[in-house]
């Protein structure tokens, strides 16, 4: 196992991957920006150095400086977490060079799958379906509107070089297509420097299902159980389950074959995530593998009870799987609900600030990963996902009253959350009988019948009389100073 | 002490007398009240446990059993200003929630803008927001400008009574 | 299922209870002495009613106030909790005359397993083996003196009436035997107002297994593993795990199917424990039942993946059992360590007070129960106990170090807790290859060798020089402290 | 200004100049300080991150990295003056930790107790409690009497030096 590891991400997958290695008796080299000074990640590792300003270009990002802490602390690993610089090539190229070992796929099966249309057609050979639609990328606005023409509308098009919604446009009718073709080139030229594009045929009513794997590299494959995520706004994930309530034995089978079949034509070597698109048939389509730990991996830790980070350090680490397929199994059902900052009143706009007050929830059933604490500050300049709550239970009925307990028990003071979003959905009849798509946010939010507050309204107006007081003085339990604020109160 | 509360769907009459007595909507209650912390309070009302944390202030935003709900209170004083003036009237200021780039501006001063009503799009966080106005109101100060980028708390325009 | 459950208790194992009736979507009644006003429980409680002034004989423990509360509010069911009227029959009974279910075994049961000596009659009968000793109390001294005479020293005197280590002695030479007799009488008599004695052989090295069963009432029964309870203080529980690292598949299934003959023998109905003695040779004798929940069964709950609160309250509500014996699978391996206000550096003397600052542990495998919040005052009236931190892990050593990572985020202001020990046990050697018994904490208890900081202690001093100024003012992330102290300090 | 520190068994010097500037036993070292919240810290020393909550005051007891030690620290015009005085002769006060029942009184007035040694036991929260003396000293004032029901805080001896 390494000595030493270098978490090259913030929030709370810095905090995940510093726990797993503590677990593992690994020590940890935190890196932060000017915004993060204070935060749980820097507090909880062994070592922390600065990157610079906040910007992610100044700091999270910054390949060079990275890879220069980890070679000045010694640290001989580096973890990418998600997100930030997880599936760039070019900073796993600089980590080997520096000799550090990058705890993630090797930068061929990196780039083999990182140009969409390439992954594509990696499915296409390995015998995995695909959705109809181009298997190389262009940036001839005709040829795209030759293809659409052959394949039929809607059509979905799609950046060839990134993912994360940029670049993407769905097409439904003919005269919207020009357009979207012009606008998608120029949103993909931004975002990742390269306008091409490909397009698929949409699939209408999908699930997003995607499934876990792991390879060690030494012939060591295996898949770890499916996850629903379907449930998205503009292709950002909000609710992940697993098992996913529509998948039965067979698909679920048919889908972990796949991903190893993925996983094996792409030469990959630690934890991947292949995504597909299920129609309401039944019908599964490969979509893209994500070349790193995942978001939403705690599900599957829950079900099977793997840590699946500490898996990642002991893959990268030279070490075999240490179970086959079938020492896999899987128990109960959980459920993860993002806790963002983002107020899903005002269509999810981001929101950030001082948090005064912070209670996250506990008990049976319940994870919490999460980078927050009282007097923390959300920068504006990240990903604005704060924490994540996970509920396990012996079935998905269960799973679904401990997450409804547990965002009950939660308080985030200061900044919007999507806690209400998680407490609609958790409670809407579609979603609590796991009949939702792709399509569910957007056909069921914002709910048109708003939750009304409970019997407890005399209450908040009470607290609200005493609460507007500028000069109520922070205090402990204080049972008397309702009586004192109603004297004051008659003698103004 | 006669106080106004809305929250939500809800509007009822609070009166506190001086010994910390509540009458809701003309109804007497048992009132136990405990400050847990500077934004946390316990309110046992006729044997209801209710927990209240302050999630923000003007408007006030609190978490009640587990629900966000804004609380917009007036006590009889403020509410005779109000009332004299004809509604609510205090005019309302549109804020850039966050740092960005103004992409569009749909009004122009002067124009009315119906509640619910966008008065910018911000592109913040790689998202495009449009900032909406609570009720209908007059432009009365339109700051914002497309193009423009914004620091969190710019003031963007101010809406006041037609 | 109820419709509404009085929770007849405070502190953790009270919101323990919240949860799972939230989950069953039942509503629930709080009860708090003036100590608890601002209790977690009473906040997270549909109603809570005043029972009285904090001494528990003026509130938890007033049977007639507690069922008046059941009554006046509609609720349908009791549950006790541990401690307080957990296993009080007068209580059971009160509660059958008012019409509002009990959440324990039917007082029938109680009082065959209440008398310790009808229990060890009780198994005997059913053919579980005993400790040799007596099978009757007895107030004569003189008869006491002739059993230890026929049984051999080390003898252990216990009280009839009760439990928790009060009018218990261990008696090694003779000589002290007398003077032990008549101190073990007096607590025995002013504990529960019963002198009576009984006594058995003392087992050295011995090792305290308990098990988990369930019965329904209804002839479904099962047991749900075991829990090593062996590390205690003077007969209070410190830390318990499950599986015992000590137990093997056979005498786990000999453990269990003595559980169920007990259970079977009193009549059992709900979730209640069997406690064993194992000796060096792996003979065991039972000790007692705890008819009623027990601290330590979120253990249970983790390695089985039953929620233990929830069966309790679907049995008490005429349900059958769920499940069989085969379907009950274990999973990994769980520990609990229990935070309480107690000072480890000075022989666990209780400590109370207010709590200014508090932060819970998270992450993967890990789970808090507690009743802890800023702000919280640890009265003197009650169990010290303030929150229950268990890691569940695939083994054995995956659940030492999420604890040991979990201990070390642990921050408990104000009051000294039992981490500290926690701590030191979960590092040392004896402890962590399974070798210990309930002699444990007496021989390793206080470390010859204290921990030693870690090099941080310049860190430690930096930041005790500017804690000691009283003028520093609460303040969120401030990097500036520092250089603005020093700026000050060197103009005074 | 320097400090003169005691945690646990070690001791160590502390040079801190105008600008921030740390010097631990003569060695310079980087340090960032930030406070996190009114009773957390941050300090980053040459790399090294610790995190420092402060648990109890007189004496200061913080966590550092997960382990309970309590901090000795006094500046150099406080070591003057102890010095002086020849050696740490503050009198120390015995105080009941928490209300309960004096079972027994091991001391006497003007005895010596040894460090670690017990002035008294106390009965509370249905166990025997005994308090002692972190230092070696001479009883200078006795106030527990066996029998005696006393409050938490309650000032139950003075040990001071011989």
């Amino acid at each position: 196992m390494f000595k030493k590891v270098l978490v090259a991400n913030r929030g709370e997958i810095a905090v995940r991957i510093i726990r797993a290695c503590r677990d593992l008796g690994v020590a940890t080299v935190a890196v932060y920006s000017d915004a993060d000074r204070g935060a749980l990640h820097v507090r909880f590792a062994d070592e922390a150095y600065r990157l610079g300003p906040a910007p992610s270009s100044e700091s999270y990002l910054k390949v060079g400086a990275i890879v220069d802490v980890a070679r000045r602390t010694g640290a001989d690993a580096v973890h990418p977490g998600y997100g930030f610089l997880s599936e760039n090539p070019h900073f796993a190229d600089a980590c080997a060079a520096a000799g550090v070992a990058f705890v993630g796929p090797p930068p061929t099966a990196m780039r083999a799958l990182g140009e969409k249309t390439a992954a594509r057609r990696l499915a296409r050979d390995a015998g995995v379906p695909t959705v109809a639609g181009l298997m190389q990328a262009t940036t001839e606005a005709s040829q795209l509107r030759r293809d659409a023409a052959a394949i039929g509308l809607p059509v979905v098009l799609k950046a060839a070089a990134g993912g994360g919604g940029k670049g993407m446009r769905v097409v439904q009718d003919e005269r919207e297509l020009d357009g979207a073709i012009r606008n998608a080139m120029g949103e993909a030229a931004s975002a990742f420097g390269d306008a091409s594009l490909y397009l698929e045929r949409y699939v209408a009513q999908a699930r997003h299902i995607e499934v876990q794997f792991v390879a060690d590299g030494r012939g060591g494959i295996a898949w770890l159980g499916e996850r629903d995520c379907s449930l998205q706004r503009r292709h950002q994930k909000l609710i992940e389950e697993s098992p996913g309530p529509s998948v039965d034995e067979r698909l679920r089978e048919q889908l972990g074959e796949a991903a190893v079949r993925l996983a094996r034509a792409s030469g990959y070597v630690n934890a991947g995530t292949a995504e597909f698109l299920v129609d309401v048939n039944g019908a599964f389509y490969f979509l893209e593998v994500n070349a790193r730990l995942q978001v939403e991996h705690p599900v599957t830790e829950a079900v099977t009870g793997i840590d699946l980070v500490a898996l990642q350090l002991r893959i990268a680490a030279g070490e075999p799987l240490p179970f086959t397929q079938d020492d896999v199994v899987r128990r109960g059902h959980a459920i993860e609900c993002r806790i963002s900052a983002e107020d899903p009143e005002r269509g999810f706009v981001p929101s950030a600030g001082l948090i005064p007050f912070v209670r996250e929830p506990a008990g049976p059933g319940i994870r919490v990963d999460s980078a927050l604490y009282p007097g923390a500050v959300v920068p504006t300049e990240y990903d604005p996902l704060l924490a994540k709550l996970i509920a396990h239970g012996r079935d998905r009925a269960e799973a679904i009253a401990r997450m409804r307990r547990a965002l009950r028990e939660t308080v985030v003071a200061g900044v919007r959350t999507t806690i209400p979003f998680h407490e609609f959905a958790l409670a809407e009849p579609d979603f609590v009988r796991g009949a939702y798509d792709t399509e569910y946010v957007a056909a069921h939010w914002p709910s048109p019948t708003p939750a009304q507050p409970s019997d407890g309204v005399a209450a908040a107006a009470v607290v609200a009389t005493l609460a507007r007081r500028r000069h109520a003085e922070p205090s402990t339990t204080d049972a008397s100073t309702w009586r004192r604020s109603a004297r004051e109160d008659a003698l103004r | 002490m006669r106080y106004r509360c809305r929250i939500g769907a809800r509007e009822l009459e609070l009166d506190v007398d001086a010994d910390g007595g509540v009458r809701v909507d003309g109804a007497p209650l048992e009132a136990d009240v405990a400050r847990i912390g500077p934004l946390v309070w316990s309110v046992i009302l006729a044997g209801r446990s209710h927990e209240i944390a302050v999630l923000e202030r003007e408007p006030l935003r609190v978490r009640l059993d587990g629900r966000d709900v804004v609380v917009d209170v007036a006590d009889e004083r403020e509410r005779a200003a109000i009332g004299r003036a004809g509604g609510d009237t205090r005019p309302y200021e549109v804020r850039a929630p966050m740092p960005g780039l103004i992409v569009a501006v749909h009004v122009r001063e002067g124009e009315v803008v119906e509640a619910g009503g966008s008065v910018c799009t911000l592109e913040a966080m790689k998202m495009e927001n449009e900032l909406t106005v609570p009720r209908r109101g007059r432009v009365a100060t339109l700051r914002a400008a497309a193009g423009a980028k914004v620091n969190g708390g710019d003031l963007l325009a101010v809406i006041a009574a037609e």
